[in-house]
C-alpha cells in the first residue's frame, strides 16, 4: 500500500508491505530495510543496531503526534495522492488567508468565553488595536487588528462561548 | 490516614479523577467557577449532607477565603487550614505587609490600603508616582499571577489597573488591587511554614521560585542555589517569627523577594498549601498534607525543627500546563488522545490528567507538576531532563518541549536567575520553535507513521477475508475498550480508513 | 550521567523496554538463556562492536560469573561490578563461608566443600547425617531460591539432590550444591555494601528479607523492624571486615542469618546488585547503580559513612511476579493486555512491563518491583497498600492480590516474621481465594461490562448507519493506534462482535 | 440491547439502553439507575453519591478482568442466552473433565518445556505420584498423578514446549 506521508513540510511517497512479519518500506523510490516491530503501545525501530522508539498518537483533526525518542514531531498522513490534491487546492485559493488587501477575518485563537467587545461595525481601527478580549483558563487574551481598516462585521457579543478558529471580527 | 475522602465536582468534571478516586462525590453546579467551586453555600452543604467531619480546601478557588473558612466553623465542619481570622490578616496582602513589619521583617515599598472597586483614579495614580515607575499592580486577595500587571510609565496606568482588576474579580471573587515598587533583577524565595493549634510554628528549608512567566512560576527548586545556611537562618527565622506575631496556624507560605546585596523583603503570604509542596516533601520526608490533618485534628507539631531546615538533597519542580509554547503559550484546552507520563527513580508526578481527559476552558491549564529529587541540583537537573524526554502527550499541546528547552539554557544551569529573566530571554529568541527534530528523526516518523497506517488498513483487509459468527458456546469475540489499549481502532474510523485508501 | 548505552536481546526480547531506551542494541540468539543471555562470547562480542568502554551486568544471569567478569577483562571492557577473584571467591558459597569464617564473623554450621556433579551419594548422606535434618541444600552458584531444596528426612535427600541440581544446571550453568543446617525460625537480614578500587568498603542500613516463598524473598524492607542501633553496628561491622578481608569492590551484599536470641551468622554473599537495591535507595538517597560506575571508573567513594547506615525514613519492596496467587503460584506468562501500575508521592515502581507486553515462559517472571517509602513503617506500608490498590493487570495474573493480604495479617504488621513464616501460612489456608468481592463490587462489574458490550455494539450500529469516503483534501479519517489508547476495538472484533449480538 | 452478565458463577441478563448520554439499565428485570460516564480509559460509577471506580480489560479467552475499585473479577459478556447454550452443552458432556471413573487427561498449567516424562505407557502409578516435570521461567514443577491407575498415553517428550492445558499425559 502506498501512502503521501507530511512531515515539516515535506511530503514522501512511501510504500509498504510486509511478507512472514518483515516490513518492506520504499520511500520516494527508495527501498529501507526496517527493523521495526510493534513494542506495546509504541514501536520500536532499529536502523542498523541504532535503537529508536517512536510512538504514534492522534492530534486531532486527522493529524498525528509522533515522538521520535521524545521528540515531537507533527505528522499527517493520506492515501496516496492526498497531498497533491489538497496542495492544488490551496493554490486555486480555497484557503482561509486572503491577501494583505481583501478583507481579514480575526479569528479566536482558542475555545473560551468573550469577556469584552472593544470596537463596533463601521469603527475605523489601527493596527494592533485591541478589537476583543477572550478569557481561557483564567487568563485574558486581547485579539488586536492585524493591520489598520475599518470594522466589517462583528459576529460575538459579550459573554459568547467560542470555539477555536471561530471568526470572531472582520476588517476591510 | 485511613480516611473516607468526599470529592464535590462542576459539571465538566464528573468524569475527573478525583471524583472516581473519592468514596463519594457530589454535585455543585455547572462548570464556570462562580456557578460551583466558588459557591460556599453548596460546598458546605455537600459536606454537611456526606457527613463530614473537615474540609480540606485544596490550593485553587477558595482556599484562600476567610469567608469559606467561617462558613465551614459555623456549620460545625473542621476547616483543614488557617482561622478564618488568619485567612482575612494575611490573605490581604496590605494587611500581611504591614503585620510583617510590625514583626521587625522589611517589605517591598507599596500602598498600605488596598483600592476597592469604587476608588478614584486620581487617588491610585497619585500613590503610583509616589511610588515610583517602574511599579506592580496586585491583586489583593491574588495568587498565581493572576491580576497582576506591570506598569512601566503613568500612561499605562488606568489599562493595567482596568485589567488587573477584571481578572481579579473573575478568579478570586475581589476587585481590589493594590500597588508594589518593582526591584531590580531580584529573586523569589518562599518559606514553607506549619503551625499547629498549641502555638509551635516550624518554618521549613526555603523554595526558590524566580522562574517565572508573566509572573507565574514555572520552576521551583529547593533550596535555593543562592542561599546561605546563615541566610537561611535570617530568612526562615523572620516568617517564624511574623507567623508567630499572627498566631498563624496550619500551612501557609512567606514568599520574600531577595535583591543582588542579599537583602531580603516580605513580599505577601499564601495562607494555604501551594502547589509547589512537593519539593518541600521531598527534601524534608514530611507529607505536609496529612500534617494538615493532623494539625486540624488538634495533635502536636512534634517534628524536629533542625532537621526540616537541613534539606536532604535537591528538588526541582516543573509545572506543565496545557498551553502551546509555539503559540506565544496560547491555552490549548481539548481531550488528551494518548498519554505516557514521566515515571522512574525520584520522579514524581502529581496529575490529574489521563488519555482520554478533556482538558476544560474553565480552570487554570495546569495538568501536571513533575518533580524530581537528586542528590545535589545538577542530578535533581538530570533526572528531571530524562524525566521530560519521556513525557509524551497527543491531542494537547503542552509546555513539555518548553521545559526541555529551558534546562539546557547557561543560566538556569548556573542558577543565575531573577524572577524577569524568563520573560527577557522568551523575549530574546522571538517565537523561535522550542524543539528541533533532525532530519533522522523525520524518516524514522515518516516510516512508523506509514507503518501505522498500513497496519489499520491490514486490519480491515484481514476482516474483508473473513467470516464471523457467533460461537457455538455463545461466546462472543469481544475486545472491552479496557483501561490502558494498545491496538486497535474505532471501526467506523478504520472502515473510512480504508475506503480513503482504495 | 549523560552516559550512552547499548542493549543486547534474545529474540523474544527484541520489543523489551531495553531495547527500546538504549542507543543502540545488538541481537544476541534466541530466547533461551543458554543460546543468548549465557553466552559470554556473544556479549563481549556485542560490546566491543559497539565500542562500549563498559559494561553492567545487571542482577540476572552472568552478573555472578567470575568467567564473565575476566572476559571483559581480557577484552578491555570495564567489568561494572567486583574483580573475576571477588565473584569467584565470594561467589563460592563454601568458600565464601570461609572467608568470613577467617573474618571471625560466625557461619551457618554446614559443608566445608561443595558437592560437584560427580559427588557420591553416600559421601552427602554422610555429610548430611553429620550436620543433622531438617537441612537445606543449596546450590554453590545459586540465588534467588533456584537451586534450593529443604530436606526434612534421609529418605527425600536423593530426590532432592537431583532437583537442586538440575535448578541449578539450568539457572547458573553450574550443578554443584552444599548442605547446610537449617536454623528454627531465622530471619533473614543482609547488609549491602559498596567498595571502591581505594581500599574504601561502607557498609549501609540493613534489609529485612524475612518474608520469603519457597526460599525466594517476597518482600524486603529496610530498615529491619528487630535491628537496634547497637545490632546494626556489629552486623554492618561484620559485614564490612569480610568484604575488606578479601579486598572487596564495587556492589554487593552479605547476607545473614538472624536466630531468636539476636545472634546473627554469615549465610552468603551476593556478588552483584540486589533486585532489593531500590529501598535502600530510598532511605539513603545514594544512587547504588551511579556508584557501581562511578566506583568502576575510579572514583573515590566519598559517601558519608554515619549518613548511610541511617535510614531516613522506612522502605518496603513488594516482588510483583507474573504467577496465579489462587492456583498454587503458578507461573503466567501470556500478553499483558491492560496495566495500570501504580504511581503516586514515595511510591516508586521499577518495572519492564508495559500494556501489550509478552511475559515470556524463559525468565524469571518478576515483572514489577514496586516500592513505598514513608516516615516510618506504618507510613510505608499504608502507601504500599494504596499503591496496591492502584495496579492492575489484565491478560495475565499476578501476585498483586496476594500482596495486598500480606500486608493486612496481623503477623506481617507487627514485624513478627521469619524466614518459614509465608510457606507455613500458606499451607494453613489451604488454597483459600487472596481476594473475595463483595456482591456490590459484582453488581458495579456486571453494569459496567454490560455498557461496554454495548459500547462496542452501537460504534458498530453507528458505522452501518453511515457512509464514509476520503474527504476533499485527501484526508484520511484516521486513527493511529496511539500510545496509549482509550476507546476503540480492532475492526474484526467489532464486526464479529456485531454479528454475534443480533 | 441485552446481554448475559456471568461474574462470580451466577449468569444475570442486562439490558441496555441509551437515550441523550443517560444510560437505562434493566439487571433480570429490575431497572437500574445508573450514573455512569467513561472517564479516559475506565468509567466512573456513581450509585448515589457512591463513588466506584471501574476499568475493563481483556484477560483473552473471551473473559474481561473487571477492576471495581481496585478489586479483581472475572467476567464473561454475551448474547443473550449465550450463557444458557453453554450451560446446555456443559450438561450433554461436552466438557474435557471426565468422571472420576473414567480416563483422566494431566494437562500443562502453563506453557513451559518438559524437563523429564518420568512414567511411560503401561506403567501402574500411585496417587501423587510424579509424571512428569515442566519447567516455566526457572522453577520446575512437578506434575502428578490425580489418582492411582496405569498410564494410557504419554503425549510429550522431554525438551518439548508445550502450551497451557495440552495434554501430557493419560491415566486409565
Amino acid at each position: 500500500m502506498t501512502f503521501d506521508v507530511e512531515v515539516a513540510g515535506r511530503t514522501r511517497t512511501v510504500e509498504v508491505a510486509s511478507a512472514d512479519g518483515v516490513y518492506r518500506v520504499v520511500v520516494d523510490g527508495r527501498p529501507r530495510t526496517v527493523d521495526a516491530v510493534r513494542a506495546g503501545a509504541t514501536w520500536s525501530l532499529l536502523v542498523g543496531v541504532r535503537s529508536r522508539e517512536v510512538s504514534v498518537g492522534d492530534d486531532g483533526d486527522g493529524g498525528l503526534a509522533v515522538y521520535v525518542d521524545g521528540r515531537r514531531l507533527a505528522v499527517r498522513v493520506t492515501a496516496a495522492g492526498g497531498a497533491r490534491r489538497r496542495a492544488a487546492r490551496r493554490r486555486s485559493g480555497g484557503e482561509h488567508a486572503a491577501s494583505a488587501a481583501g478583507p481579514m477575518s480575526v479569528g479566536a485563537p482558542m475555545p473560551g468565553r468573550v469577556v469584552a467587545v472593544l470596537v463596533a461595525v463601521g469603527e475605523s481601527v489601527a493596527a494592533r488595536q485591541g478589537l476583543v478580549i477572550v478569557e481561557a483558563m483564567k487568563m485574558e487574551n486581547e485579539l488586536r487588528a492585524p493591520r489598520a481598516g475599518r470594522v466589517a462585521d462583528v459576529r460575538v457579543m459579550q459573554g459568547a462561548l467560542v470555539d477555536a478558529k471561530a471568526v470572531l471580527v472582520v476588517i476591510e | 490516614m485511613g480516611l473516607g475522602a468526599v470529592a464535590v465536582y462542576s459539571n465538566c468534571d464528573r468524569a475527573s479523577r478525583h471524583v472516581r478516586m473519592a468514596d463519594e462525590a457530589y454535585a455543585i453546579g455547572s462548570s464556570a467557577p462562580a456557578d460551583s467551586y466558588l459557591r460556599i453555600d453548596r460546598l458546605v452543604d455537600a459536606a454537611l449532607k456526606s457527613g463530614a467531619d473537615a474540609v480540606h480546601p485544596g490550593y485553587g478557588f477558595l482556599a484562600e477565603n476567610e469567608g469559606f473558612a467561617a462558613a465551614c466553623r459555623d456549620a460545625g465542619l473542621t476547616f483543614i487550614g488557617p482561622t478564618p481570622d488568619a485567612i482575612a490578616l494575611m490573605g490581604s496582602k496590605t494587611a500581611a505587609r504591614r503585620a510583617a513589619f510590625q514583626a521587625g521583617v522589611p517589605v517591598v515599598p507599596g500602598t498600605e490600603e488596598p483600592f476597592g472597586p469604587d476608588a478614584a483614579e486620581a487617588a491610585i495614580a497619585t500613590a503610583a508616582a509616589r511610588i515610583g515607575y517602574p511599579l506592580l499592580i496586585k491583586a489583593v486577595a491574588g495568587g498565581g499571577g493572576k491580576g497582576m500587571r506591570v506598569v512601566a510609565a503613568p500612561e499605562d496606568l488606568p489599562g493595567a489597573i482596568r485589567a488587573a482588576r477584571s481578572e481579579a474579580g473573575a478568579a478570586f471573587g475581589d476587585p481590589a488591587v493594590y500597588i508594589e515598587r518593582r526591584l531590580v533583577r531580584p529573586r523569589h524565595v518562599e518559606v514553607q511554614l506549619l503551625g499547629d493549634l498549641h502555638g509551635t510554628v516550624l518554618p521549613f528549608v526555603e523554595r526558590e521560585c524566580s522562574i517565572q512567566r508573566r509572573h507565574q512560576k514555572v520552576i521551583e527548586e529547593t533550596p535555593s542555589p543562592v542561599v546561605s545556611p546563615a541566610l537561611r537562618a535570617q530568612l526562615t527565622g523572620a516568617a517564624a517569627a511574623v507567623a508567630r506575631s499572627v498566631g498563624y496556624t496550619n500551612a501557609g507560605t512567606m514568599e520574600f523577594l531577595l535583591d543582588q546585596d542579599g537583602r531580603f523583603y516580605f513580599l505577601e503570604m499564601n495562607t494555604r498549601l501551594q502547589v509547589e509542596h512537593p519539593i518541600t516533601e521531598m527534601v524534608t520526608g514530611v507529607d505536609l498534607v496529612t500534617w494538615q490533618i493532623r494539625i486540624a485534628r488538634g495533635e502536636r507539631l512534634d517534628l524536629d525543627p533542625a532537621a526540616v531546615l537541613t534539606p536532604s538533597g535537591h528538588a526541582i519542580e516543573c509545572r506543565i500546563y496545557a498551553e502551546d509554547p509555539d503559540a506565544g503559550f496560547m491555552p490549548s484546552p481539548g481531550r488528551i488522545t494518548a498519554l505516557r507520563p514521566a515515571a522512574g527513580p525520584w520522579i514524581r508526578d502529581d496529575s490529574g490528567a489521563e488519555t482520554g481527559t478533556e482538558v476544560p476552558i474553565f480552570y487554570d491549564p495546569l495538568i501536571s507538576k513533575l518533580s524530581a529529587w537528586g542528590a545535589d541540583r545538577a542530578q535533581a537537573i538530570a533526572r528531571m531532563t530524562r524525566a521530560l524526554d519521556e513525557y509524551q502527550v497527543a491531542g494537547i499541546r503542552t509546555t513539555v518541549p518548553f521545559f526541555r528547552w529551558l534546562l539546557r539554557q547557561p543560566a538556569f544551569e548556573a542558577a543565575a536567575c531573577h524572577t524577569a529573566y524568563l520573560d527577557e530571554l522568551l523575549q530574546q529568541r522571538q517565537g523561535e520553535p522550542f524543539e528541533s527534530p533532525g532530519e533522522d528523526d523525520e524518516a524514522a516518523a515518516v516510516v512508523v507513521a506509514a507503518l501505522e497506517a498500513f497496519e489499520g488498513a491490514a486490519a480491515v483487509r484481514l476482516k474483508a477475508d473473513t467470516t464471523y459468527r457467533e460461537g457455538p458456546d455463545g461466546h462472543v469475540a469481544y475486545v472491552a475498550s479496557g483501561f490502558s489499549r494498545t491496538r486497535g481502532t474505532a471501526a467506523w474510523k478504520r472502515r473510512a480508513r480504508l475506503e480513503g485508501l482504495r
